[in-house]
């Protein structure tokens, strides 16, 4: 099987991102013979979508079907699926032009509703456009410049378009950042999480101590990384870790269970002799229990074996990183979980706020166990890359957290640095003389 | 090939902590030596330490940590032979582009080869890294590197790309393709023959100036290359301090003690500091700040806010980071 | 004219706060009287009033502020006509260029009079500005605007000054140019006649387009203007918020209360909050965080750290700002 | 007189910014008759520039004498100034260059001094720099932009070239800013401080409460704003304000006196009968004192005149805004002394950390004193303005500070917010119904 994400067309049944002309994303499942509704722009049957690639853009035309177009929003100069701009004229300057608003768009909103009814596929949007711009006074004053603005956001406002991209982490995670509220996700962009996944040395085979209150979106992400090869140790402070992301983006609880060691902070903290303790039926009696009762019963069984064989790696420090974006006060939560890594392993903790990881930054400088420590910020600047046109976006979603960074090392015992008295520059622990 | 080892045996690749900006790569070879400022490290004492162990200097002058390679402390202690592609680049690429456990990626050209290194770890053993280096001393020393660091899923290769293209004789099928190159729209061309053909395929092209982004940008169009993009990753390191709180009547009532003392004329103030025997300042009348002494910052004698500052000096640009993506005609097969 | 004015008189400017981004300009005219959703205020009442002053509305059911005109306040409360210039850049260009009382500047376009304000503000009743506008319906809006707020020392004048150049009656003998035009490539050519001849006279061309920029170097290196310099201001506001601080041992502790009650067989944790006659919960069991609850920010029964935030979207670009200088030809004179 | 920082050309006794080819600046008084030694870029007769333009570059040129030039870094192709490319070859790339650093360039240091040795002028850089590309094995087998690059980089060690420019405020905080060590300044950078002067609304005429712990330089500032119109009383925590930075300006203590109104901590916060008291002797006594004596009785008369003034301006709300440099805790400083400023006044108050501002703006939020409070964090990002090599420079000084400002306002006494007892979104102190 196929890790989920990883199939390269759009195949039946998958969880997929859908962006539409205006930037909208939506996450849906692709469930054949059904129908997508993407509101005003459209609705798709989903059986047109099979067996192109993921990434492949489409415009709906007539009865709900498909066709495959090169770009969601092809320039339009150089391209037969854009709105071309109509035989009209056009100014050196907007100099004439005089500002009044909507009052100059001689289409009302009826007009357009009426058209939108008419038709399903894209041509609508092409009609609408194109009434309108005849009905627009002053698109003959506009420059060049300004005609091609305007109807690039017409088109993002009525082209009848979508593209179909794999949920990926950066795609489940953009979701939440930039169509939904990104405080779901505690405000993690995708830049500070690939920081976290570099910084943490995610990949496959290893074994990852992870706190993530984005229900999953931070495990689905090491998930997708190690493909498979290693083990998450999913440290929660509930009953079990809310997964409610993980369930979105199409895992089962089967899935989650294969690949997933979740531990409480009462196991992990507190382990005792009723950790996991499952009441031990004879053979006998197991042989004799109802058959549903007897699956339950294996399963817990199976439970309490995984969460012994987790004690035991945590005991034997065996963890090769700590991952944790978690509201907890991270200056006391970071440094209790330290014993269970090996030595020269990464730490790596995630807050929304900076100021939170100060007193954390604090802590390990003088903790022996924690050195090279710092805290990230790191930030994407999109630009409009229209050439000729090339500038930064003008406003962006602000945020995106910050992480902190250290690696674990093993202090000798009776080390002690013969500091020279002198305060050292920048807090750094370099090796003393 | 990076792993998650934990104990240091004879032959590991181990970077040797000296400063936090001095990571030392060394081989462990029993017998061997390591040199620092901080005194003399035997290699035969390494062996069959964990990974992460501080360790004394043979003399115990001093300490150094034994670290276990990752690409991010590689990139700290590699030897510069181009400028590198750093994390906080490295990281979001890998990321937007999701180059994962068994991804095949083409990198050219290789340069300091520190990004060859995070791919590799990234792609893991069932993945791939086509790397180019045009320039044959960088290429020769990308390759000794690379062999002895055990990057077996690597595929370095001495090409100029721009006029050679990429076609080596395995098969390539590449799913990202990250170009850091002085003329990226002159290799873009060839990629068509080396890029998988049933999927959607993610391109980066790394360029210092906005002339070669508008370049590549046309190459790119020309190509078939959509959903266009030129990014910017702005990065910042923080490191937690204090700064101690000044309060307003404690200022004011060292003006009052002034005063008092002016009036008893005393004026102190003006009386170069006295020391007692032991060389300790004695009464420069009240002193809330500490002022003329020296105080380690977070001296419990005073209140204390925390604070957090970057370096003096920012890394304010490495690269333009230019996107797209190359989407196979497929045909609907349901 | 900005000035420093104590109290509220007839026909003065006055911005009435009426929320943080909701400034509303009026001109107090007795009789008149204000309406907002917070209820109406007479304009009678303002006049002798200080400038800052909260005053409640008739009806007692919300409060404005009555606030003085600043160039930075005006900023926040024009109508747009164009996008303006904000604050980060224009005391940026303002320090940068040297603007001070008594300076001499050229501002073209006009645009929405953002900067022109600020420009007068700062070279004061001595110094002068000359704003130019080519679409007329913005002329006269401007025109209108800086009469009604004084700006005595603005001459404004409607013309294309990429074709017809900047001459007028007046002498400009300007030392400061700012170009926020589409194509100032255009204009630059024509600065030679305006500016003044017996110092060195500073430009900043605010264009949002690289390729603007680009041209517009051009065009100053070929008229002769150096220390050529591209910049871009980056701001930020941020706001104090207060973060609660969950502390591990409090979640422990939690778990271990939910244990003990599951032992004693009471499963609480499953069944429905209890509510009592108040409404108030009641046991939910050990509860360190306010769990379900709704809790204030900076609630005394809870712990909280100081943090700060920016809004959720951030201006990430307004414009490029290029700076150039033309530096006069003299002699030595001593 | 003009003010001081304001003349247009360059004059004799003026302090004056120097910079070099390097980007190092120096701060210098241009005395007549005098020599200024710029080291490696040479030695220089003050007398030749008086005359040219503030802003002007210049060359060194035989016998210690300067002969104007277009720039400081001319570009070395299209100018005359500049160092010729020798007629050497060029290669397509860098491909057979290999990277042995200082070996391949064979002339000595020892040589380069010889030569520096032999002559004073510009003429010398030139010899240099072409003797080390006769003598650069690999030069040929570089690309023309790496040969460029290459002549750039010599051309800024060698060339005995130099500007000078007029002592402004950003001029004279941009030598302590990137010259000197930054924390002489606090950390305030040039756009940071072009913030502050806006939001504090300083023009020709005000009358500002000034805390400035930086020896003058906001100070500076504010004067070069002000052209000698209206007021700056500087509240200070010692006897009198640190005035260095000031001094260092070409200020002297008669002109601050004119300008100045400093008054401490004690006299403004806590004015008794004791504050500003001289004792007054009769006419008769000042008449029989010696010249001096009695000059000194005039000036402490004349300060105590000035000082009760200050206190009226204080006690009548007259000042028009506070600017803070300060390192006291800002939470606890300005809360006391808003009640000096008129009613819509702004409250302007820098510090390097945010994190000393996050309080302060707390305590605001709360005192129905201030409205519309923000921590504005402003920060210039400069390019390699080359045509067809543009990019933001690589490196640059990091920090630069933030500025909490807000607006002063008169609460009407008995006001009371109707709040609906949900929680405001962002903090706002919007108008309550």
């Amino acid at each position: 099987m196929p890790e989920i994400g990883q199939n390269k067309v759009i195949s039946p049944n998958e969880h997929c991102l859908v962006t539409m002309p205006s930037g909208s994303l939506r996450i849906v499942q692709l469930k054949p013979g059904g129908t997508i509704n993407l509101g005003k722009f459209g609705h798709f049957l989903v059986d047109g979508t099979f067996g192109y690639a993921y990434g492949q853009a489409f415009e709906i035309v007539a009865d709900k079907k498909v066709s495959p177009i090169k770009d969601l929003l092809v320039d339009l100069e150089d391209s037969n699926d854009g709105t071309p701009i109509p035989e009209v004229k056009s100014s050196a300057n907007n100099k004439d032009l005089t500002d009044i608003g909507q009052k100059i768009q001689k289409l009302t909103t009826q007009d357009i509703e009426n058209m939108k009814k008419e038709g399903e596929g894209n041509q609508v949007a092409r009609q609408i456009i194109e009434k309108m711009i005849q009905s627009h006074e002053a698109f003959e004053k506009k420059t060049v410049f300004s005609q091609e603005k305007y109807l690039t956001r017409k088109q993002k406002k009525f082209a009848r378009r979508f593209q179909i991209d794999r949920l990926s982490s950066s795609a489940l995670l953009n979701y939440y950042y930039h169509e939904k509220d990104p405080q779901r996700v505690l405000d993690l962009s995708e830049e500070t999480l690939g920081s976290m996944m570099s910084h943490a040395n995610i990949m496959p085979g290893g074994n990852y101590l992870v706190l993530d209150e984005t229900g999953g979106l931070l495990v689905y992400a090491l998930l997708e990384r190690m493909q498979g090869q290693g083990s998450i140790i999913w440290l929660h402070e509930n009953d079990q870790p809310n997964t409610w992301i993980l369930k979105q983006s199409g895992y089962t609880d089967a899935e989650l269970d294969r690949f997933l060691r979740p531990i409480s902070f009462l196991e992990f903290f507190e382990p005792d002799e009723d950790t996991g303790k499952v009441f031990k039926f004879t053979d006998k009696e197991v042989e004799e229990m109802p058959p549903q009762r007897r699956n339950m019963y294996a399963k817990r069984l199976a439970r309490a074996e995984k969460l012994r064989q987790t004690l035991e790696m945590v005991a034997n420090q065996d963890l090769d990183a700590v991952v944790s974006v978690s509201t907890l006060n991270p200056a006391t939560l970071i440094p209790r979980v330290l014993e269970a890594l090996s030595g020269s392993r990464p730490v790596v903790a995630y807050h929304q706020y900076k100021e939170m990881l100060i007193e954390l930054d604090h802590v390990l400088q003088k903790d022996k166990r924690v050195i090279m420590t710092n805290i990230s910020e790191t930030k994407v600047r999109r630009y409009q890359t229209v050439p000729g046109k090339l500038h930064p976006l003008m406003t962006s979603r602000a945020g995106g957290g910050y992480v902190f960074h250290g690696l674990r090392v093993l202090p000798a015992e009776g080390v002690q640095a013969v500091g020279r008295g002198k305060k050292r520059k920048s807090g750094d622990e370099s090796a003393a003389s | 090939m990076f792993q998650h080892k934990k104990t240091i045996a004879e032959g590991d690749l181990v970077l040797a902590y000296i400063g936090r900006d001095n990571l030392k790569p060394i081989t462990v070879k029993s017998g061997d030596v390591l040199q620092t400022k901080y005194g003399n490290f035997p290699h035969t004492d390494m062996i069959g330490k964990p990974f992460g162990s501080q360790v004394t200097s043979a003399k115990n002058v001093g300490f150094i940590y034994l670290l276990l390679p990752t690409p991010e402390l590689w990139t700290i202690s590699l030897p510069h032979r181009t400028q590198i592609v750093y994390t906080h680049d490295s990281s979001y690429i890998v990321q937007r582009m999701n180059v994962v456990g068994g991804s095949r990626v083409i990198e050219a050209g290789t340069g300091s080869g520190s990004f060859t290194h995070a791919f590799s770890r990234t792609v893991g053993p069932a993945g791939r890294v086509f790397s180019y280096e045009f320039h044959e001393q960088r290429y020769l020393q990308a390759k000794e590197e690379f062999e002895s660091h055990k990057l077996e899923n690597v595929t370095l290769t001495h090409r100029d790309v721009c006029n050679e293209g990429f076609d080596i004789d395995t098969e390539i099928r590449a799913q990202m393709v990250f170009l850091d190159l002085p003329s990226p729209w002159e290799a873009i061309p060839h990629l068509s023959r080396v890029v998988a053909k049933d999927q959607t395929v993610g391109i980066c092209c790394f360029s210092p100036c906005i002339e070669q982004v508008v370049k590549a940008v046309e190459a790119l169009q020309d190509c078939g290359w959509t959903a266009i993009e030129m990014t910017e990753v702005q990065a910042k390191k923080w490191e937690a301090r204090k700064e101690m709180v000044r309060e307003l009547d404690d200022a004011i009532e060292r003006l009052r003690d002034v005063k008092r003392r002016q009036k008893e004329g005393a004026e102190l103030k003006k009386l170069p500091p006295k020391r007692d025997a032991d060389g300790n300042e004695k009464d420069r009348g009240y002193n809330p700040f500490g002022k003329g002494r020296r105080i380690a910052e977070g001296d419990e004698s005073f209140q204390w806010q925390n604070v957090s500052k970057t370096g003096p000096e920012l890394k304010t640009h490495t690269s333009y980071l230019l996107f797209a993506r190359l989407v196979p005609v497929l045909g609907a097969e349901v």
